[in-house]
């Protein structure tokens, strides 16, 4: 029998070593299941390459703590569940604002509060785009494979560095813990941190360029970061024209390049009367239930999402206008259907198929709700 | 080969997540495609815990076993928990926990002193899992016994190399 | 300027927003001092600070400095200084940043003994918000949010840090801002989580409802009050009642948090 | 004893756009070289006292005060 | 010239007053501009009637300590601003699933971050929905005068104690800081918190009972408080059936209650091609523009809401049916305009009209915005 | 049972879900035993826990119970205490709860002295979460996030209680479950804030990792190295090495929180 | 009365918004209605600051001032700050502070020492924005002078009464 | 000396669904009264050697040992 070289892995171990593939060289987290294995591995594999690791006495700490090791030049990560999550918000919004790269990753887990730590969900994707206070610019991604939260991770790091700003990986309890057999690349694309090309008159938050070269601290340029409004040079400055200046800018760095940032696949979309939008594990029982439609002779068809935020705006704008309806599987009570619903604008009849109970959705719930909505559409 | 589903359930320190994850290295070693899954928590803790393998020639969509053809039961808890609902085609019982040796329509039961023998032949109580994953190889047959040696070698500590193959070994006797 | 080296200033954005009679000023003319004194580059000081009145000097310093969000100065540091271990870390942070949301990363700090100096401005007060009672408010002080007095004991922030593992702890008042210089100094030569208290007027904050008197008498309350701790440790509990100990309280060395870690790298690279 | 004029050890300068009239260099000044002024700023008012003790600038909270010794 | 018997209040200080008067007798809280002043008010008032104010370390133990008030027996609020309100999330979830009464007063200021503090903004609302990890229920009110401020406290303090559910109060900088003329009532209606009719085997959270009555502790009966998912006796329990019919009786304590939640007033609504949804400080600008707009002749209307959350969703479905476009001012880039949208479902252009600066949206603003409409509409 | 009142447990959520050998189990004894000596109504007490194994604590205690969120215990059972004092309120929480993301709401309970009792679990380690290190693993253990050894130095929970403001501390271990229950008593007799730390084995997330042998032996490992505060006293620094003080540390009333709030009150009503 | 906007500008610690706030609630006691605002944080320290008042016998919606009909300024920064763009028709300067006296035109500008009086008259620099309210309330005449009185009285610190009744009066001396 | 049979001086009970076999009871029995069994659990070996020293109670981690006294 011939022996593949593929290696089974748990999704959070491919988050991590995603992570150290990307150039991730500093960690700083605080325990909380399901994402702790994330830390394990970081604590374990840092030091050997020269990294760091730290554990901080809470997740607030521990968000700081990356941020400051990025300003630093370090490219840093974070690991957590739901209410670690809700905690690291505040600096979350800090480093969307100063632009300082670094990647959280939340593997969600069963809420509100405490819930049920060892089931999963899906629960925290709106907090993800609106968990900290005021405006602010936001990139998510959520793999349903672990092969997908190796390559997303690595994607996550690459994207923060690339746009300097804060990136959010949205793992769930079933692909964080889950082992799968992948067979991973031994390189992968990385981005480097941006160097300026002009070191005279550093400025760092130029107004005139959607990302400015963040030149780390102790690296020859001494300015100053803020989380006050400020100017192009980093300091306070609240002047109106200013603000809306600098949050166009912020909002424009990220909604210009939906292209580079949007990633989804899609399955027997061409015919399909009724399309099933997905995504992280959900997307592992539609895609088996589309499957059963397909093979009982019913044009269904799947698109599926991994990048959350920025919301595939224009995707589910073209299923609505094909499909006579978007079914949505979620495990939470309906958090992305309410941005299906805004972009379908009543083109489409949409649906939800919700488990909120720390339960997967199986195939035969979605298949089920597919085929009701296929007599009612062939009436 | 079609979509495999197998359920090892016990208690908390049995290792049989360690089962499992060997189980599927060893599929997956033979080109199978392999999802793993355990459960966790405070229900892993004292109740009834376990750890579940599904194998299969083509990808695998939905990664949740939901009826396992071959179930393993390792401790009381487990055997009332995961029995009465069982579907499947092989019913593995650990006797030195489970006194009882139902009988089902369509199951083969197998009722094995499984921990008492790796106390007994192998000389410590810590191996019954490899002791249960070579007597459930033995009967289910869905992984050649070489690749089931090479992925207990690949995952034994240093030093317990040969009481590991020892295990494995008689696990296979007991149904061979 | 004769003491003052202005290159360590920036004069552009000068003069700061403080009050008149703010005693930030000369707990920043201190540090400045100190820096100076220790002879570093700029661009190997970092200057991180939380929010308050305290927590915009950075912006004054011609450093890399790094104005984070309140209460966290001491855990971005902390990152900070693990990833880049060349840079001298001091952290610039009011008595409520510090000691009431900030008090957790202020012991863990202490506790890993990392190579951070903090340089606490004690006003007593929330300054920024307009004079809210802060952990560092004596009993029985008015603060808005203490119209009747406070009832709440206030933490002696040089016993708490040397029992939650700092290795340097001092203290000074804006009334003796040579020895604020001297004991910067000291913590920054301290390899280890060091601590300098510096106890500064408010005028506006906690002057005026306390009915203190203006920027002068503050001073002088400061001046009066203050015993070196030499001295003190000769004179009765009675005795030091509303007297300020001031002077270097702690210097002991321990294993310092990084260098703990780089023998782990070390010792794995083998 | 006849009055002797001193001589100054230091020019003191007061830049009086960042003096926010604390008084604190007047308090501090031993030889009373600074005042306070009508407008509530300080001024130097006996520079020839002055012995270049340097509390002028190290207690101004404000950047305010320089000193240059003279030789 | 005849005396009239108003008071001269601000916004945040009518808040505290409504807060006592609805009885509230216990406040936690942490200073943040712009909400200061209520704690302080507070801190001032509560003793002279025996109620208790504490100012605690950080935002965290606030939420926490009023939630233990609350669980206590007391009518308990606290107050914050934008980084406070992303450091009291977790505790808010806690409160939600718990199901503690309290109030949390959210005065906002322009973030990210730090943002400018002393700036007004609308940018909490979409955290007030989903700032928190995990699917929960949650009411907010937004006012838009002192007299409102102190109205809408009152009636979420009721709205808490009635539906045993953490209420959010937004406030602006403007409103919370304004000083207006009012006349406050002598006394106002105040739900007491319920006490069940029979004491015999109390369960905490029965599940045939939108809201059960909350028993204080130390009132007779000793039972247990958690945040993993319980039954009906307050114990964990996390069998998924449960967790289901839990999450289930949560959302339908809110949402089969919205008459009584959802506060909305019309203003020359009947025959307008053009309506202005509007809330809070902003509304003061829509209300100007409508009002000129009318004068021009102009067929204009307006729908103000109090109620953020549950979004009136009926209401501007009627809107959007009846009128050809909807403009949205917000202080913010956009929030609660993705609600409209998704229930205006494409029958009417929503439009909106953004200030994200820190200044406040102008009338001329909103009347060029509905002109442009108009043309465009009689085109 | 002879010296375990049953009407304190609930009985009907027993077993609970510890893992064999856990000395939770131990100390939960003990605070019965404890509550029932101080004569308590099973109304008039709370019991407050955070999140972790030891936080499942009031879940089987026979009173009013509140498991709250993570190292936040404390400052819930400060507003639940503040607006009922009548209310006897026990904390149940880990060391990682207490002392890592509690830390902040510790010192500041300690600091306000309000008249709360703080049973610090303390088994080195995070339990719940399967092992991590905490602020109390000493220096040189391991754990899954210290696969090489921690090189953070550990919190002496009792100096830090005592710096902070704390009016009772004191210290046993599982091997002495009779002096827990004692300090136990003494806590809740002390009228301001109480910390009693039990040192208690976690056989599976902190023993076997360290290779500490089974509950048997880390019960006689925590029995051999103990040392009463009385002895400890003529112990050199050098003796103490590896030694855990036991016994009452520190009990020195002031005044109390809850009270100098309520003269505040009763000023006003004048 | 149709909608009437006013200025009073300064800095930090001269009572400006104090002074708004009693014209706010003499206004409202004589059955108007108003809305004050003022300018917070750190531009309040330090640079200018701003407290201002809207008055209207009808209900105020919008609830900013932006085209003033008086500005009161009391700083040199303030004066900087706000005159350029006034476009109102009454401007009040403090000589203390201000040396210009610039002409505008359709402006009246009274160039006033206030606190210069408030030290030299009432003895106490700190009720110069007393002052200013009687100067200010003497040339717009909004409020009846009984009215303001009473609001300045409810709002003085006990002890303080007769003080601030002689401030406003120096200031309705000033302009009579 | 002949041997003479002790007198317990109390009663001791396993509840064996509870005891999840640490074994603790068994080394703080001063006497010995307590074992474990063949399935991991304590089971008494030794009643009639029992003190009622109580520590059996007292240290059982689970709630598993109750003790009667015996008059
Ligand atoms: C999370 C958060 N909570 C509250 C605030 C509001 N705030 C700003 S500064 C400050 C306290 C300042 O006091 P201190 O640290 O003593 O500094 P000072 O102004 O006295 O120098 C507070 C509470 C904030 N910015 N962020
Ligand atoms: C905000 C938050 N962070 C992290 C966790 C995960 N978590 C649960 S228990 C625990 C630590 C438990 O350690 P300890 O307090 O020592 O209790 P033990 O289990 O050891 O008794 C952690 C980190 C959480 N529930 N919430
Ligand atoms: S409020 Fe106090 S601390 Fe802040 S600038 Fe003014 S005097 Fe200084
Ligand atoms: S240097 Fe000394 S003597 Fe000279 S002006 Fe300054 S304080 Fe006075
Ligand atoms: S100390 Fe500085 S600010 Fe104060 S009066 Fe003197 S020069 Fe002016
Ligand atoms: S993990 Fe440790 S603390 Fe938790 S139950 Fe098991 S032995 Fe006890
Ligand atoms: S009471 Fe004492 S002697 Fe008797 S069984 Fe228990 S431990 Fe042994
Ligand atoms: S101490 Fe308790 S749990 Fe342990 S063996 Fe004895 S009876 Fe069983
Ligand atoms: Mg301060
Ligand atoms: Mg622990």
């Amino acid at each position: 029998m011939s022996q593949v070289k593929t290696k089974l892995m748990q999704g959070n171990e491919a988050c991590a070593a995603g992570a150290l593939a990307a150039g991730v060289c500093f960690f700083a987290g605080y325990p909380i299941t399901p994402s702790t294995e994330i830390a394990e591995q970081m604590a374990l594999h840092l030091p050997r390459v020269g990294g760091k690791f730290i554990q901080m006495e809470d997740e607030i700490g521990a968000m700081a703590a990356v941020i400051g090791a990025s300003i630093a030049g370090a490219k840093a990560l974070t690991a957590t569940s739901g209410p670690g999550f809700s905690l690291k918000q505040e600096n979350l919004g800090y480093a969307a604002l100063t632009e300082i790269p670094c990647v959280v990753v939340d593997v969600q887990r069963l809420g509100p509060s405490t819930g049920n730590p060892t089931a999963p969900s899906q629960g925290d994707v709106m907090q993800a785009r609106w968990g900290t206070h005021g405006d602010h610019p936001i990139v998510a991604f959520s793999p349903s494979s672990v092969k997908e939260a190796f390559e997303l991770t690595v994607k996550a790091v690459n994207v923060s560095e690339k746009y300097r700003t804060p990136v959010v990986l949205l793992l769930d309890e079933i692909v964080g813990h889950m082992r799968e057999n992948v067979s991973l690349p031994d390189k992968v694309e990385v981005v480097e941190r941006m160097k300026p090309a002009n070191r005279e008159n550093y400025l760092p938050y130029k107004l005139d360029q959607e990302v400015t070269p963040l030149i780390p601290f102790g690296e020859g340029e001494y300015y100053h970061i803020t989380g006050l409004f400020h100017d192009e040079s980093g300091f306070p400055n609240l002047v109106p024209e200013l603000v809306t200046k600098k949050m166009d800018r912020l909002m424009a760095k990220i909604n210009n390049h939906k292209d580079d940032l949007i990633i989804t696949d899609e399955y027997a979309l061409e015919d399909a009367e009724v399309v099933v939008f997905t995504y992280g594990a959900s997307s592992r029982s539609a895609r088996r239930a589309v499957k059963e439609a397909r093979a009982q002779g019913l044009r269904v068809g799947m698109l599926r999402t991994a990048t959350i935020w920025p919301f595939p705006e224009e995707k589910v704008k073209a299923v609505a206008e094909q499909a006579k309806a978007i079914v949505v599987p979620e495990m939470n009570m309906g958090q992305l259907i309410y941005e299906v619903e805004r972009v379908a604008k009543g083109e489409a009849d949409v649906v939800g198929v919700n488990r909120y109970n720390g339960e997967i959705i199986t195939p035969e719930e979605i298949l089920q709700k597919v085929k009701g909505l296929m007599n009612g559409a062939t009436n | 080969m079609g979509r495999m589903e197998m359920r090892l359930s016990g208690s908390g320190g049995q290792g049989l997540s360690l089962a499992a994850i060997i189980l599927a290295e060893a599929a997956a070693s033979e080109g199978k495609n392999v999802v793993q899954t355990q459960s966790y928590g405070p229900e892993a803790r004292g109740g009834a815990s376990k750890a579940e393998v599904i194998i299969d020639d083509a990808e695998i969509d939905y990664p949740v076993v939901t009826e396992p053809e071959v179930l393993l039961c390792m401790s009381e808890k487990a055997y009332e928990k995961y029995v009465p609902s069982f579907k499947g085609k092989t019913l593995i019982l650990d006797s030195t926990f489970i006194d009882s040796c139902p009988e089902i329509d369509g199951v083969n039961v197998y009722s094995l002193p499984i921990t008492k023998l790796a106390r007994e032949k192998v000389g410590r109580q810590i191996v019954a899992n490899i002791v249960a994953l070579g007597a459930l190889n033995g009967i289910v047959k869905i992984i050649d016994d070489a690749s089931l040696e090479q992925a207990v070698l690949n995952r034994a500590p240093k030093g317990t190399e040969e009481m590991n193959k020892k295990a494995l070994e008689v696990g296979l006797e007991l149904v061979r | 300027m004769l003491q003052i080296n202005v290159e360590n200033l920036r004069m552009q954005k000068l003069p700061h927003i403080w009050c008149p009679g703010c005693g930030n000023g000369i707990a920043l003319s201190a540090l400045t001092r100190a820096i100076d004194k220790l002879g570093y580059d700029h661009d190997e000081v970092a200057i991180v600070s939380g929010i308050g009145c305290s927590s915009r000097s950075p912006g004054y310093l011609n450093f890399n400095t790094l104005h984070t969000t309140h209460g966290r100065a001491i855990a971005f540091a902390t990152g900070l200084k693990i990833f880049k271990p060349k840079m001298k870390v001091f952290i610039v942070t009011g008595d409520g940043d510090c000691t009431a949301i900030g008090g957790n990363h202020f012991i863990h700090a202490a506790r890993r003994n990392i190579d951070l100096n903090v340089i606490l401005f004690n006003n007593n007060i929330y300054g920024m918000t307009g004079g809210q009672a802060s952990p560092m408010t004596p009993f029985g002080r008015t603060a808005t949010t203490a119209p009747y007095g406070t009832v709440e004991r206030n933490f002696d922030i040089m016993e708490l840090a040397k029992a939650a593992g700092a290795t340097f702890c001092g203290r000074a008042t804006a009334a003796h801002p040579r020895l604020i210089e001297s004991l910067i100094v000291k913590a920054a030569q301290n390899k280890g989580f060091s601590v300098v208290e510096a106890m500064l007027p408010c005028p506006i904050g906690f002057g005026r409802r306390n009915k203190l008197g203006g920027p002068v008498e503050m001073m002088k309350y400061l001046e009066e009050n203050s015993v070196r701790v030499q001295k003190a440790q000769k004179m009765s509990e009675e005795e030091l009642k509303g007297k300020f100990v001031i002077g270097e309280f702690y210097n002991k060395p321990a294993p310092e948090y990084i260098e703990e870690y780089d023998k782990i790298i070390a010792k794995l690279k083998k | 004893m006849a009055a002797v004029k001193a001589t100054p050890k230091a020019e003191v300068t007061i830049k009086k756009d960042w003096c926010k009239g604390c008084g604190i260099c007047v308090h501090y000044c031993p030889k009373g070289v600074l005042a306070m002024s009508e407008n509530l700023k300080a001024e130097v008012k006996n520079p020839e006292e002055c012995t270049g003790c340097g509390n002028c600038e190290i207690y101004c909270p404000d950047f305010a005060v320089s000193l240059r010794r003279i030789q």
